[in-house]
């Protein structure tokens, strides 16, 4: 129902300033990955977003309409806090229920049967009778996304909702949250995340923060595929990309040579050299890490089980078509 | 009063964008403390700006109304002699008024002091898990539910010398050597007083500092536990921090209650010069006497005694008036 | 496991049960010791006794049957209940405001509202009687609710202030997005959470309303519109001087009682971990 | 009309006073409601003056101390016409203290003076007399008390007083000072007399009591706590008011029918005499009552003759009717009363009529001295100068 | 310095058996790394082993002695909690440094230097004189597993210490942890985490929980090859291991057949045929979804890019060799 748009919104606590003036536009029905390092102000940008937290300057727009001081219950939100929040007096039934029964004409009936369908849907129907403080860290987790769920609104905000799931109950939310988004064509959502997964998959764009800024907003591919800087390549991907700079990247006229782990092939006749140094088995695939006189070790993806002992040489070659380039202010070389 | 100072309002910068959210808890915030102030306005203000006024006054009790200015005669006047020298009168140089501002001002601190510390000591008991919980509680909340009038009354028939029930244990237990006249030397009479109001408000402070206790998050002692933080180091690093506002409004208003101390005085030693207070100075020249403007002087004195002190406190033990807020 | 270490656990715990005993008895001595007097009359109360010796429910029922004593106790019930009920009321109101919001002048309405527990109550006694009388209320039991304000309402609205700003903000964020009104916050969210602060407040001011006494003397001038202390003063021996001791350690036992009670109600909310599992961080 | 009447009486007291409103009712058609309050004096007083300070018209009559006359004078309505034909029935001593200037304040209800308990059984056992000058009582009491100590009676005392700050120690020391001819405080013209040698001579002899013959603890004393200590047999002297022959002799008192009252002793000098200081209660009428007359009327009759005998019949209060004194039924019924016609022919007037509204700090003033002395802080020609002075100050232009 | 040896522990909160008979051990300097469904009961057993909770039923050993009834302090132990639980009152910095403050005989200058240390580690050295109400979600996890290795205990206790950190951090951290770990040969360390990639690459040993029990105890390769059960092989691996039933199952005379999604080929002679019904394309690889007439889609996953519409019919194979089979009750058929 809602697009949003942020014009140079700042955000300081005190005198730090946390949101140095992002622009940003997310459009209706779409589904936005906020994405960054640890403390680059998603979650501020997210409550910016949600009204709880006043914008120090800048512009914010919802659906054209400047709402810098709409109150965040007029903004037709929902929000999963990264901290939970939830009532630790309410039962888990209750947290969810909440909101619905502040709203006028909800009758019981209806309350229930949709406190009832979310709790399903993310495995948590028997613990409706319990307080907060019984569950564990995954559940109460649940309970907020579920609590965002009940509510119909225009706009969801997620904050890393997944994070103390194990990987199947993951999967399963997250396709969750997929199918919500299409039967909601009109609800737009915004997600933050730290899994590469999660962000891959979810998003129609993803939206890249860096200390306070906008990276890069872009889809996931266009992302992954043709970063806008160092910056964007070295975080988007995992592992991450490895960066080769010196005599090695300005054999391909660059100054540093961006090579994904999964786009090095180990073969004889590799154009570099490297010692192994560390071997990591993921089942499906094994990371080989070389020393290769880089700043950091270099990884190889390898897919299955290898083993090369400690102190292996090994020669290795990036798949060139795959190659990233970079210049000396790390702006891509194209 | 300088409060403005305290920290109370960090300054926060000219906002462009006042949000409605913003806007909207102003407004209940408003709508909320409205009723209050109204309340407060009308049940203390009209009393004590007529307190406050009849200092400035020569009012008498039988003619209120006949009440005349006199500035600040109540206060401080002088007269010069026909020998040239001056003479001073008024509260500001009667030395009853500093006797007792000095008695007052001891038996707060020294009263307060030690219930905070037995108010801990007692809170952090009745904070442990054991059975029988629900009954001490309430068994240690009976000091302060009896009735001041009765329990004073009570503890001068207790303190009494010849068949009050402490002596006689405190022979008994060996404690003391002979009998002792507690309310009446001029020596014990403090004592006696401090230990009937310790015994008294210790509860108060108890049952204070006991909610604030049961406010603590219970998880960050898990981590202290892990962290192999020592009971009595617990306490100091963890326990009396996060207390601190509990502990600190407890005391405040067990400071401005021990600074009008009347009740308890009153019948107790109520002309002993050791413990007379300022309260019931004041109320001996309102009431028994023929100085109500006089009194009403004294009150006012008292009330800039108390704001003074507890201006002093707060600046001091560093209350914060912030914090909690969005 | 060690014997040293069963026996430091066992030496712990009797230490612990000795220093509440100490408690309890220091504090419920002098109470033990009025209720051996009330049981006592005569010359006996002159003479010190640890254990009962004579039993009498002489005194309580002199008590119960002399003046108006069951009103008086039906009369402070409702005073105290009423000014308690009032104060919480608008306190926990005022206290979201004090606590949450932030505006100007924040910490001086707060040391003015603190002020007014700085004057005596002898010296707004004259004032009050004056406007209790203008307003039409002296001699009624709203005289005294309307007086009491002038205590309950600083100390209340100071404690539950203080405890408020220690509620954890996330959940108030979290109620704001749901939709919640400041009132809604503060009744289904925040109250809750409070209750330890909340019956401890309310306890110990509707303890001081229960006590009072010269406003109470003051503002009434008959036996049915009394409250307990005042009657208590007026139970009085035969003569002039002489004090009947074991009425009045019978009505004051009498009068503690029901606090005793509710205590023992109360104390259930006073409980610790209301916030646990809310928040994480 | 409907009437209220304010009363700090006591159990008995009140019960008594019902009973004679319900007759008044019967007879007038008015009905009357007690108010009551409580029995200390201190807080009626202050109750008293803050209600007609604001002119409380709830409460028609009041009830007053004989101190309180000049105090509250402004504000109870003159009496002197309406109480033109019974006047002189009372002790003149009486009347003249409720008279200021001019008016009538109050109508005596009956009177009150302190006595000397003794021990009978005691001093026949030490084969004693009673003792008539202080100098006697304490030698007696000395000697009877080291007697029974000796004989194991550790908790023996020689002497009981009212020695706490209060009233009631001016009382008492009023009583010593003008047994020894030093004066009252002030005299009825208004001059400040304290500071002289007899008076400091009567304190300074207390004062060498106080751990003596007298416990320590006598300087917190009040009334009950004295009697307390006498009651439970534990003195052979003591200063109190009537009330507590009766209680005495109850069937529980350890020294029910051992006792007996006597004049307070005289002490030494040229004036010296036995002296007792004038109590007692009487009924005042609010300026502010809606209905002043019949409030009068009120008054006229707890003052009257009828009432008072009953009240010296029910009570033993001592009336103020003179003529009563020599009731046969009052000798029959409570034979103390003629008795203390004695000791109450000695009574003393405190200084409450030439003070007027400054009494009570004079009383205070007075008080805080002698016990001062009495505790030890200063010798009695010391703090009775002292005390001059602050009188003198106190008393300004005029008192 | 401590083996740890938990002999059919039990533990209940009220009517509710939460740990149901737990037998493991942990040996002396080793990795153990819990894994399990959101709600299994791994932070349970963790308090359990912190002495937090109490045992219901059973014993617990370190280094063979019993320490049931020891109290938490004298464990030595050191814990990052799931809920952080770090002291609201204290800065960063003092958070960090109140485990060491309470030995004795440590200077003030060496706690600053490991403070310090553990900060630049965490990437957190700006913010030591923060609140922990001023930190970001991420921020305040790091702190909390700095307070734990700022100190030097016997047993670390790790509860999802990463959940909320970025990718690179995440890796960062997680190599830390790993040389951490290399450094104190002696240091056991107990991870529980969601993470299969810290599962896989830091544990010497994982122990998979289901319901309050152990399912399977091994070494990675050990639960990713051989898995001891259906539970186990779609737990460990991501995405989940495909399974197959019916007829396709039986071809391989088995009742259900687990094939990894790196493990399935998309071939023009593939066994099976299925319908695309959604691609997710993660940048390094692509997870194709086929409709094979199974209770959930297939999973094949396709390194790198690849664009398949909706629809699509394509045949797929298993890699024979890497095939696992099940029998009706869930047990391998080896
Ligand atoms: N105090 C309690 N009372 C009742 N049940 C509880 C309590 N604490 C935890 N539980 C239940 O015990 C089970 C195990 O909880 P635990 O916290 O150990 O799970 P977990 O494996 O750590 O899950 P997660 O991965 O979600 O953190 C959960 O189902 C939880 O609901
Ligand atoms: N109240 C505050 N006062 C000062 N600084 C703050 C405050 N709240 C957050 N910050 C800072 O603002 C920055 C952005 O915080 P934010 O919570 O938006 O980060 P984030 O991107 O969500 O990080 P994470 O992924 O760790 O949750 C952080 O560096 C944090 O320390
Ligand atoms: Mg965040
Ligand atoms: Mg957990």
């Amino acid at each position: 129902m809602a697009a949003i748009e942020l014009r140079n919104v700042r955000k300081a606590f005190g005198m730090v300033e946390v949101i140095k003036g992002v622009d940003l536009e997310v459009r209706k029905g779409e589904f936005m990955v906020f994405v960054g390092p640890s403390g680059c102000g998603k979650s501020t940008l997210l409550r910016l977003i949600s009204g709880l937290e006043d914008i120090t300057s800048g512009e914010m727009l919802f659906d054209g309409k400047v709402v810098n001081a709409l109150a965040p219950s007029k903004r037709g939100i929902a929000m999963v806090f990264q901290s939970y929040a939830l009532y630790p007096h309410m039962t888990v039934y209750e947290n969810m229920a909440f909101g619905l029964t502040l709203e006028k004409g909800k009758d019981k009936e209806e309350i229930r049967r949709r406190v009832e369908k979310a709790a399903d849907m993310l495995q948590i129907r028997q613990y409706l009778d319990r307080l907060p403080k019984q569950l564990s860290g995954g559940q109460r987790q649940r309970v907020a996304i579920g609590r965002a769920i009940t509510r119909d609104p225009k706009v969801f905000l997620f904050d890393e909702p997944l994070s103390n799931l194990d990987a199947a109950l993951r999967v399963a939310t997250r396709i969750e949250i997929a199918k919500l988004h299409e039967g909601m064509h009109d609800t737009t959502m915004i997600y933050v995340t730290h899994d590469q997964v999660e962000a891959m998959t979810l998003a129609d764009r993803i939206c890249v923060l860096r200390d306070g800024l906008v990276e890069q907003v872009g889809t996931p591919m266009e992302l992954y595929e043709k970063p806008d800087s160092l910056f964007v390549a070295g975080f988007i991907g995992s592992p991450k990309m490895n960066f080769i700079a010196g005599d090695k990247a300005a054999a391909f006229s660059c100054a540093t040579l961006g090579v994904r782990g999964e786009h090095m092939e180990i073969r004889p006749d590799g154009i570099w050299e490297g010692t192994v140094i560390h071997t990591e088995n993921l089942g499906a695939d094994t990371y080989v890490y070389l020393e290769m006189g880089q700043e950091e070790p270099v990884v190889v993806r390898i897919e299955g089980a290898a083993e090369y002992a400690s102190g292996t040489v090994l020669r290795v070659s990036p798949i060139e078509a795959k190659v990233h380039r970079f210049n000396e202010a790390g702006k891509p070389v194209r | 009063m300088a409060t403005e100072t305290l920290g109370a309002t960090a300054v926060v910068p000219k906002r462009k964008i006042v949000s409605e959210l913003t806007q909207q808890r102003a407004r209940a915030a408003r709508l909320f403390l409205i009723p209050m102030l109204i309340a407060l306005a009308i049940v203390a203000g009209w009393p004590l700006l007529r307190s406050i006024y009849f200092s400035f006054t020569d009012a008498s009790l039988t003619n209120l109304a006949g009440a005349e200015w006199i500035g600040f005669g109540n206060y401080l006047r002088w007269q010069v002699l026909d020998s040239g020298a001056v003479r001073y009168r008024g509260l500001l140089v009667d030395p009853n008024w500093w006797n007792a501002v000095w008695n007052t001002v001891r038996f707060a601190f020294t009263s307060v002091a030690f219930e905070a510390v037995l108010g801990m000591i007692v809170a952090l008991v009745l904070n442990a898990e054991f059975k029988g919980r629900g009954i001490v509680r309430a068994a240690i909340l009976i000091p302060w539910a009896i009735p001041t009038i009765v329990s004073a009354r009570m503890w001068s028939w207790m303190l009494n010398d010849q068949f009050g029930i402490l002596n006689d244990l405190g022979m008994r237990l060996g404690l003391l050597s002979q009998k002792v006249a507690w309310t009446a030397s001029a020596d014990t009479a403090m004592t006696a007083v401090l230990i009937v109001d310790i015994w008294k408000t210790t509860p108060f402070m108890a049952l204070l500092i006991l909610a604030g206790l049961q406010m603590i998050p219970k998880d960050i002692y898990e981590a202290a536990e892990i962290d192999g933080v020592h009971p009595v180091k617990q306490f100091f690093k963890i326990t009396l921090p996060l207390v601190r506002p509990a502990l600190m409004v407890a005391i405040i208003f067990r400071l401005l209650d021990a600074l009008r101390i009347f009740d308890l005085i009153y019948v107790l030693t109520p002309n002993s010069a050791a413990t007379k207070t300022m309260s019931v100075l004041a109320r001996e020249n309102l009431f028994d006497f023929d100085k109500f403007a006089y009194g009403s002087a004294m009150s006012t004195l008292l009330f800039l005694i108390i704001a003074l002190l507890t201006i002093l406190y707060i600046w001091l033990g560093r209350v914060r008036f912030d914090g909690g807020d969005r | 496991m060690t014997a040293s270490f069963d026996l430091w656990k066992f030496t712990k715990w009797v230490l612990f049960y000795l220093l509440v005993a100490f408690i309890v008895v220091v504090s419920v001595f002098p109470f033990y010791y009025a209720v051996l007097t009330s049981f006592k009359s005569g010359t006996a109360l002159f003479q010190i006794n640890y254990w009962p010796t004579s039993f009498s429910l002489n005194n309580y029922w002199n008590v119960l049957n002399t003046g108006s004593f069951p009103r008086n106790l039906l009369n402070s019930i409702f005073v105290s209940s009423v000014t308690v009920l009032l104060a919480l009321f608008i306190a926990i109101t005022a206290s979201f405001a004090l606590s949450r919001v932030r505006f100007r002048g924040r910490g001086l309405l707060l040391m003015t509202i603190l002020g007014i527990s700085m004057f005596p109550q002898m010296a707004v006694l004259a004032g009050l009687f004056e406007l209790i009388r203008f307003m039409g209320i002296y001699n009624t039991p709203w005289a005294l609710i309307f007086s009491y304000t002038i205590f309950t309402l600083p100390f209340t609205v100071w404690v539950l202030t203080t405890f408020m700003r220690d509620l954890p903000v996330e959940i108030e964020e979290a109620a704001i997005v749901d939709g919640a009104t400041p009132w809604v916050i503060i009744t289904r969210v925040f109250m809750p959470l409070m209750w330890p602060a909340l019956v401890t407040t309310g306890l110990l001011a509707f303890i001081g309303a229960w006590n009072e006494f010269l406003f109470a003397l003051t503002f009434t001038s008959s036996n049915d519109t009394r409250t307990v202390p005042v009657a208590i003063a007026l139970l009085s021996g035969s003569t002039q001087y002489e004090i009947p001791w074991g009425n009045i350690m019978a009505a004051s036992v009498i009068v503690t009682v029901p606090l005793v009670i509710l205590v023992l109600v109360f104390q259930r909310k006073i409980v610790s971990g209301l916030t646990a599992g809310g928040v994480k961080g | 009309a409907e009437l209220s009447i304010v009363s700090g009486d006591t159990g008995t007291g009140l019960e008594f006073l019902r009973g004679q409103l319900d007759k008044f009712e019967a007879d007038t058609g008015h009905t009357v409601t007690i108010v009551p309050m409580p029995s200390s004096t201190t807080d009626q007083f202050g109750q008293y003056k803050l209600w007609l300070a604001a002119g409380n018209t709830d409460i028609d009559v009041y009830q007053t101390d004989v101190i309180w006359a000049p105090q509250l004078a402004d504000q109870f309505l003159d009496l002197t016409e309406a109480a033109a034909d019974i006047v002189g029935d009372h002790f003149p001593s009486i009347i003249e203290s409720q008279t200021v200037n001019g008016k009538l304040v109050a109508l005596p209800a009956f009177t009150d003076a302190p006595a000397l308990y003794y021990r009978k059984d005691l001093l026949e056992k030490h084969g004693k007399e009673v003792p008539t000058t202080w100098a006697e009582l304490e030698a007696t009491a000395k000697e009877i008390m080291d007697a029974e100590r000796a004989e194991g009676n550790a908790e023996m005392w020689g002497f009981l007083f009212q020695g706490n700050a209060y009233e009631g120690l001016t009382c008492n020391a009023l009583e010593w000072v003008k047994s020894f001819g030093g004066g009252q405080i002030v005299e009825p013209d208004g001059t400040i007399s304290i500071n002289n040698e007899q008076a400091a001579a009567a304190i300074d002899m207390v004062a060498g009591w106080v751990g003596n013959i007298s416990p320590e603890g006598n300087l917190a004393y009040m009334e009950e706590e004295s009697r307390g200590v006498w009651q439970l047999g534990n003195a052979v002297f003591h200063r109190n008011w009537p009330y507590a022959y009766s209680l005495g002799n109850g069937a529980d008192s350890p020294i029910a029918g051992k006792f007996d009252v006597a004049p307070l002793p005289a002490g030494d000098g040229p004036d010296a005499r036995s002296a007792a200081t004038l109590g007692g209660w009487n009924v005042a009428v609010s300026k502010y009552s809606p209905d002043p007359e019949a409030a009068t009327e009120l008054a006229l009759y707890l003052a009257s003759a009828e009432v008072q005998k009953e009240r010296a019949l029910m009570q033993s209060n001592l009336p103020t009717i003179e003529a009563l004194y020599d009731d046969a039924d009052i000798a029959a019924g409570q034979p103390i009363i003629p008795a203390w016609k004695e000791i109450f022919q000695n009574a003393v007037p405190r200084p409450s009529a030439p003070t007027q509204a400054k009494y009570n700090e004079v009383s205070s003033l007075f008080w805080s001295a002698v016990h001062d002395t009495l505790s030890g802080n200063g010798s009695a020609a010391e703090n009775l100068e002292v005390l001059e002075a602050d009188l003198t100050d106190l008393k300004g232009e005029a008192w």
